[in-house]
């Protein structure tokens, strides 16, 4: 029988969110006794990726305004967004900008000192907090060195969590496998926070890590919560080929241009006043209509592109605030960005849904909560800013590590977890999955799925292709791909990865029923059967639950506090 | 948390001493490194050996010059220019490194541009590897000059 | 703890430079007598040895370059294995080698000084 | 926008002109239809005999070492066992021993190696798990030992309403930057002389972990933080041998920041009063 390992609190995911969560609830009681547990190392996240910046209001005195941030994101969002989360998130950024100052984060400075920001794609005023190019990484090195700190903060590198155990509609735990070991445990806790990120590796051609992939959502939707808003999936304009590594929206902030084969800024004809500043899903929609009307490049790999211009930066420039640009399009591209234009390509780079939860991070079951990307508190709605996503796994971090902390400490001991949940999650994984014997390679069946979603689930979606999707993705669970050749305890990266195929397929399904249901464009959701927005039949979030047979779909309602719906324009 | 620590660390998969010995995949700080050692101990080994050769003058004149005996045959001499060889170069380099593990001859930080050399590892350094080696080649013609002719 | 390392490396740099110093001055004093072979005859040795200021300069060129040499030896021990009785083994067997070669030394120094 | 039609056509034209071998201003390239991976394959747990599997993979200009171990993992043989996962450099994941030397498999293309044959060795000086992947806990813990994070009673704003950062210029920031793009992928820690053989030397990114803190105007720790690296196993142990920096593929400087820190202990390098101000909240 699997050891069980006890905590207070137990988070899942040490990216932005889990870390940050991780201080808020060690400061909050240093009695807690906190796991921070992580397929990962945990300082290894995806959110190392991060590139260009992370909103906040700083400089008031020069003209900046908190409405000016919360109205930029609402916009953004399509008007789906959740007004009363969008006005805490900007209210309670500042104070993480400072308190990242406070702890080390090396942020990019004024001449006097102060910390500089720099402009992002539709925002009415440079808000993004940047460190150069590499925001990220300086956040969470920032974040994991503060936890270090903290004696009551226990790190579980490389253990990859598989269920949510609990008891009517109570959190008790999760399962976990050791990778080092392969051993399979439990841990208790009368608390937790999901925080496992992104699930961007459902696509092909993306900007996520390879340790990208849906099983915390789906760790989620199997215990019975529900997916919120799965059919927004953002498409960032700039992808470098083939690889799908980022070129920060930076590079645009920065001054960079967009250009076609006629050696045009394209933009301008799509968003007149922002040009290359728009937000994103309008930039990256500009870019399919301009390469499926022929004015694209052709990459040496064979795909269609366009070609981001930094060149008249300057080289000053672009080694001072774009270095890591400059770096990976020699190394990657082989180009170099100080003399020319590097190809790039819209690439998926961000789920705007995710686990349910309220205002306040908590999802469904008492207990637990959900933050950072994996959660969908409807702050981004149907499209998010640049450099709000950052802010955003601060602050919830930050809220649910502390509400986390205060329900475990008011909840010391967790009564006996139900072996019959560890039972079934065993059989689950190890007699569903790893002991099967399916015929079909795994590794083809992720290739067909996430080409299947880079063809029917992309920047512009129809009924025909969704449904054709759908019926792909369910033929593909169908098929006997089920089994891991490697039988060896020890650091399975096989085994690890077919249960990870099992999420992206549940998954996908749930994308692709969402965007089937909408049939309206909002955001980054573009159906070019009903090409406008539908405030009557379709202002609301889609929420799918997990059946036996096709996913349960139904709806929930947006929150509006001050600001109308009304068309977007930039 | 104790669940399997135990048995990765049977097998530590340290270089050891091979990493010591083989200095060749990382450039000229590392040779530098595996040189001054290896001098230092030679000399090291030279300096008790001499300590006792010299003590000989103690036991008469005879004693004395069996010790000569030894250091005045081609091998013997051979033995010496290395010791002068090694000599220089140790105290060479070992002026270098005294600056350089202050920090002095380096460079500052800053922000380094693709593709990152380190400015730890600049031409200085460098050439002040060289010099010590160059110097010793010097000093050991010189040595030989002096030793295969004083006969 | 006696020294603090930083203490210990101070030592084993300045021992360096003085010994470089002083077997350079040794060098040039051998340097000024006529010939090599010559040098090294026994009663020019001994006669060396009566010249007060010389034989200072040989003890302290013994001390420096035992101090150096044992410091250094005991840094590269120091990296090869680490366990407690080791270091202490270290430690002791450097403080011994260094005295005894000083002492063993200086022997030599005083007698030759007194030996006719 | 003629002038930009001009400047990519001229720019084409160049590429075309160029040699493919060219394309990387930094090593030259080769370019080939197959190479032979080569990968160490064991189990230490299973106390299985290290052997080395060959592969044969197809290879693209643009494709990196890491893309030929997932190619060989996908359709050759599924069982290798490789830890990776940002396959962008900034993660630090994929750190491993390429013909012989530590590189990131993610960072080093093909066309960047010479030869045929490409060899792929787990890191040494990290305890062995399994083929590539090795065990990190050593190595993170010698990172905590060096307290890397900012010691300052201000560290915590503890009034909400009276937000401000403390002062840097970007010259402070400078001081410290270069240290602080550290990855943690224990490439320098592999390479490292002292590292292969004294268990307890915290090794270069750990010391230069020290040096990041110690030089950051926000952090008060400033002695405390010399006499904690001043021990028999501590910064003492470091030689110059250079080959941390050599390997870093983060241009940290390991080896620059040790010897900086080793001047402010010998005192070659004054520690004039550093700590920075807070800005007054207006
Ligand atoms: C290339 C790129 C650049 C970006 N740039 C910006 C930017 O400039 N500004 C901005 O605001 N946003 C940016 N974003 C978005 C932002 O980085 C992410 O949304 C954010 O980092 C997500 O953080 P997170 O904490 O939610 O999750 P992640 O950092 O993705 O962490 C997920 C964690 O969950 C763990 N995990 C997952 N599954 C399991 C499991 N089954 N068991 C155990 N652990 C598990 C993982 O190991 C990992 O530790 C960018 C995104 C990308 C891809
Ligand atoms: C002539 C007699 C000398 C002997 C027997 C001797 C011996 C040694 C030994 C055994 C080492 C250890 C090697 C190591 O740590 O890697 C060493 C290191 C060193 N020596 Fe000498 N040495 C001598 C002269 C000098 C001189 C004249 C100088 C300088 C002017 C010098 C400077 C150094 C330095 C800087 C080190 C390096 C210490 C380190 O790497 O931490 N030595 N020496
Ligand atoms: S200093 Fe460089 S080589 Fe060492 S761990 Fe950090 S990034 Fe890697
Ligand atoms: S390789 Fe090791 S010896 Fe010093 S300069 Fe780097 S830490
Ligand atoms: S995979 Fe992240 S550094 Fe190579």
């Amino acid at each position: 029988m699997a050891d069980t390992i006890s905590h207070d609190l137990i988070i899942i995911g040490s990216g932005l969110a889990g870390l940050r969560a991780a201080i808020s609830a060690a400061s909050t009681h240093d009695s807690l006794n906190i796991a921070v547990v992580a397929k990962v190392q945990v300082m290894r996240s995806h959110s190392v990726s991060a590139e260009g910046g992370t909103a906040a209001v700083i400089f008031e005195e020069e003209g900046d305004n908190k409405e000016s941030h919360i109205y930029d994101t609402i916009k953004g969002s399509d008007f789906l967004a959740d007004q009363d989360v969008a006005e805490l998130l900007v209210r309670s950024m500042p104070f993480e900008i400072y308190q990242l100052e406070h702890w080390g984060m090396p942020w990019s400075r004024r001449e006097n000192g102060r910390i500089d920001q720099r402009k992002f794609g539709g925002y009415s005023f440079p808000r993004a907090t940047y460190a150069q190019d590499k925001v990220g990484f300086y956040e969470m090195q920032t974040l994991y060195d503060t936890c270090l700190k903290y004696d009551n903060i226990h790190f579980y590198n490389e253990w990859f969590c598989t269920s949510i155990l609990s008891d009517a509609k109570d959190f008790r735990g999760v399962t976990a496998i050791e990778m080092k070991s392969g051993d399979f445990v439990k841990f208790k806790a009368p608390a937790g926070i999901i925080c496992t990120g992104g699930a961007g590796r459902i696509y092909s051609f993306s900007t996520y890590a390879y340790s990208s992939t849906p099983d915390g959502l789906d760790m989620a939707y199997r215990a019975g919560l529900a997916l919120k808003d799965m059919e927004f999936v953002q498409f960032h304009p700039t992808g470098i080929l083939p690889s799908g590594i980022l070129i920060t929206e930076g590079a645009r902030g920065e001054g960079g241009y967009l250009i076609n084969n006629q050696g045009e800024r394209f933009m301008k004809k799509y968003a007149p006043t922002k040009l290359e500043l728009a937000s994103r899903d309008v930039v990256s929609r500009a870019m399919m209509r301009e390469i499926q009307e022929g004015r694209g490049f052709k990459h040496e790999s064979g795909v269609d592109c366009l070609k981001i211009d930094l060149s008249h930066l300057g080289e000053d420039n672009i080694k001072k605030r774009l270095a890591g640009i400059r770096e990976i399009g020699i190394k990657f591209s082989g180009i170099d960005v100080i003399e020319e234009p590097i190809e790039i390509r819209p690439v998926c780079h961000y789920m705007m849904g995710g686990i349910h939860t309220n205002i306040n991070g908590a999802t469904e079951m008492t207990g637990l909560w959900a933050a950072g990307e994996a959660a969908c508190n409807s702050l981004h709605g149907a499209n998010r800013l640049g450099a709000n996503s950052t802010s955003e796994c601060l602050v919830w971090g930050r809220i649910t590590g502390r509400l986390a902390a205060e329900y475990a400490v008011d909840h010391p001991s967790v009564s006996s977890i139900s072996q019959h949940q560890v039972i079934e999650e065993e059989k689950r994984i190890y007699d569903g999955l790893f002991r099967s014997r399916g015929q079909v390679n795994p590794y083809e069946i992720r290739k067909e799925l996430t080409d299947t979603m880079d063809a029917k689930a992309h920047i512009f979606r129809n009924e025909k292709d969704l449904a054709e999707g759908l019926k792909k993705v369910r033929h593909l669970k169908q098929q006997a791909w089920k089994h891991v050749d490697d039988h060896a305890k020890e650091y399975n990266t096989n085994f690890i990865n077919v249960m990870e195929i099992d999420s992206m397929l549940r998954t996908a399904e749930i994308v692709l029923a969402g965007a089937f249901n909408r049939r309206e464009s909002r955001g980054a959701h573009a159906r070019t059967d009903y090409p406008n927005r539908d405030d009557i039949n379709f202002l609301k979030h889609t929420i799918g639950y997990l059946t036996t047979q096709e996913p349960k779909m139904s709806w929930h309602p947006v929150t509006f506090t001050r600001y109308a719906p009304m068309e977007r324009k930039y | 948390m104790k669940i399997s620590n135990e048995w990765v660390n049977n097998r530590e998969n340290r270089e050891g001493i091979k990493g010591w010995l083989n200095p060749s995949r990382y450039g000229w700080e590392r040779i530098s490194y595996w040189f001054q050692r290896l001098t230092g101990v030679f000399l090291l080994v030279y300096f008790i050996g001499h300590v006792y050769e010299t003590s000989s003058l103690l036991r008469g004149e005879n004693a004395w010059n069996a010790m000569l005996e030894i250091t005045q045959t081609p091998g013997g001499h051979i033995f010496l220019i290395l010791v002068i060889g090694t000599s220089t170069f140790h105290s060479t380099n070992g002026i270098r490194l005294i600056f350089t593990h202050g920090g002095k001859g380096l460079g500052n930080p800053g922000r380094p541009d693709y593709p990152y050399d380190a400015i730890s590892l600049n031409y200085r350094q460098r050439s002040g590897i060289w010099v010590a080696l160059i110097l010793a080649a010097i000093a050991m013609l010189y040595g030989s000059a002096v030793l295969f002719s004083g006969k | 703890m006696m020294f603090k390392e930083s203490q210990i490396m101070k030592i084993h740099y300045t021992t360096g430079l003085a010994a470089l110093f002083v077997v350079a001055v040794h060098i040039i004093v051998r340097l000024m007598t006529p010939s090599f072979s010559l040098s090294l005859l026994y009663e020019n040795v001994i006669n060396n040895y009566h010249n007060i200021p010389y034989s200072i300069l040989l003890e302290s060129i013994l001390i420096l370059i035992a101090i150096h040499g044992f410091n250094g030896l005991r840094i590269i021990l120091l990296e090869l294995r680490q366990n407690k009785p080791w270091e202490d083994g270290i430690t002791i067997f450097t403080i011994a080698a260094t005295i005894s070669i000083i002492a063993y030394g200086t022997r030599t120094i005083l007698v030759a000084n007194w030996l006719g | 926008m003629n002038q930009i039609i001009k400047k990519i056509r001229m720019l084409e034209k160049k590429n075309n002109q160029k040699d493919m071998t060219k394309i990387n201003n930094t090593k030259a390239e080769t370019s080939r239809q197959m190479v032979v991976l080569n990968v160490y394959r064991a189990n230490t747990h299973r106390n299985d005999l290290p052997r080395v599997e060959k592969f044969q993979i197809p290879v693209q200009r643009w494709m990196t070492v890491l893309d030929a171990l997932l190619f060989a993992k996908s359709y050759l043989d599924s069982s290798i066992a490789i830890r990776y996962s940002c396959r962008m450099a900034s993660c630090g994941s994929c750190g491993m021993k390429i013909n012989g030397v530590p590189k990131l498999a993610c960072y080093t293309k093909i066309s960047e190696l010479q030869g045929n044959t490409i060899t792929c060795e787990p890191l040494s000086n990290f305890p062995h798990i399994r083929d590539l992947v090795t065990d990190f806990s050593q190595f993170f813990e010698h990172h905590k030992e060096m307290a890397p994070f900012i010691h300052n009673n201000n560290a915590d704003i503890k009034d909400e309403n009276k937000l401000s950062e403390f002062k840097q210029t970007p010259q402070d920031v400078d001081n410290y930057l270069q240290f602080s793009y550290c990855i943690k992928c224990g490439l320098c820690y592999s390479a490292c002389p002292t590292v292969a053989t004294d268990t307890k030397f915290p090794g270069p990114q750990a010391l230069s972990q020290a040096y990041r803190y110690y030089a950051d105007t926000r952090d008060d720790l400033s002695n405390r933080r010399l006499n904690a690296v001043d021990g028999k196993h501590g910064i003492w142990r470091c030689h110059f041998a250079g080959s941390c920096s050599k390997v870093c593929p983060k241009g940290v400087d390991p080896a620059l920041g040790i010897q900086l820190l080793r001047g402010h202990i010998m005192g070659y390098s004054r520690n004039e009063n550093k700590i920075a101000k807070l800005r007054d909240p207006t």
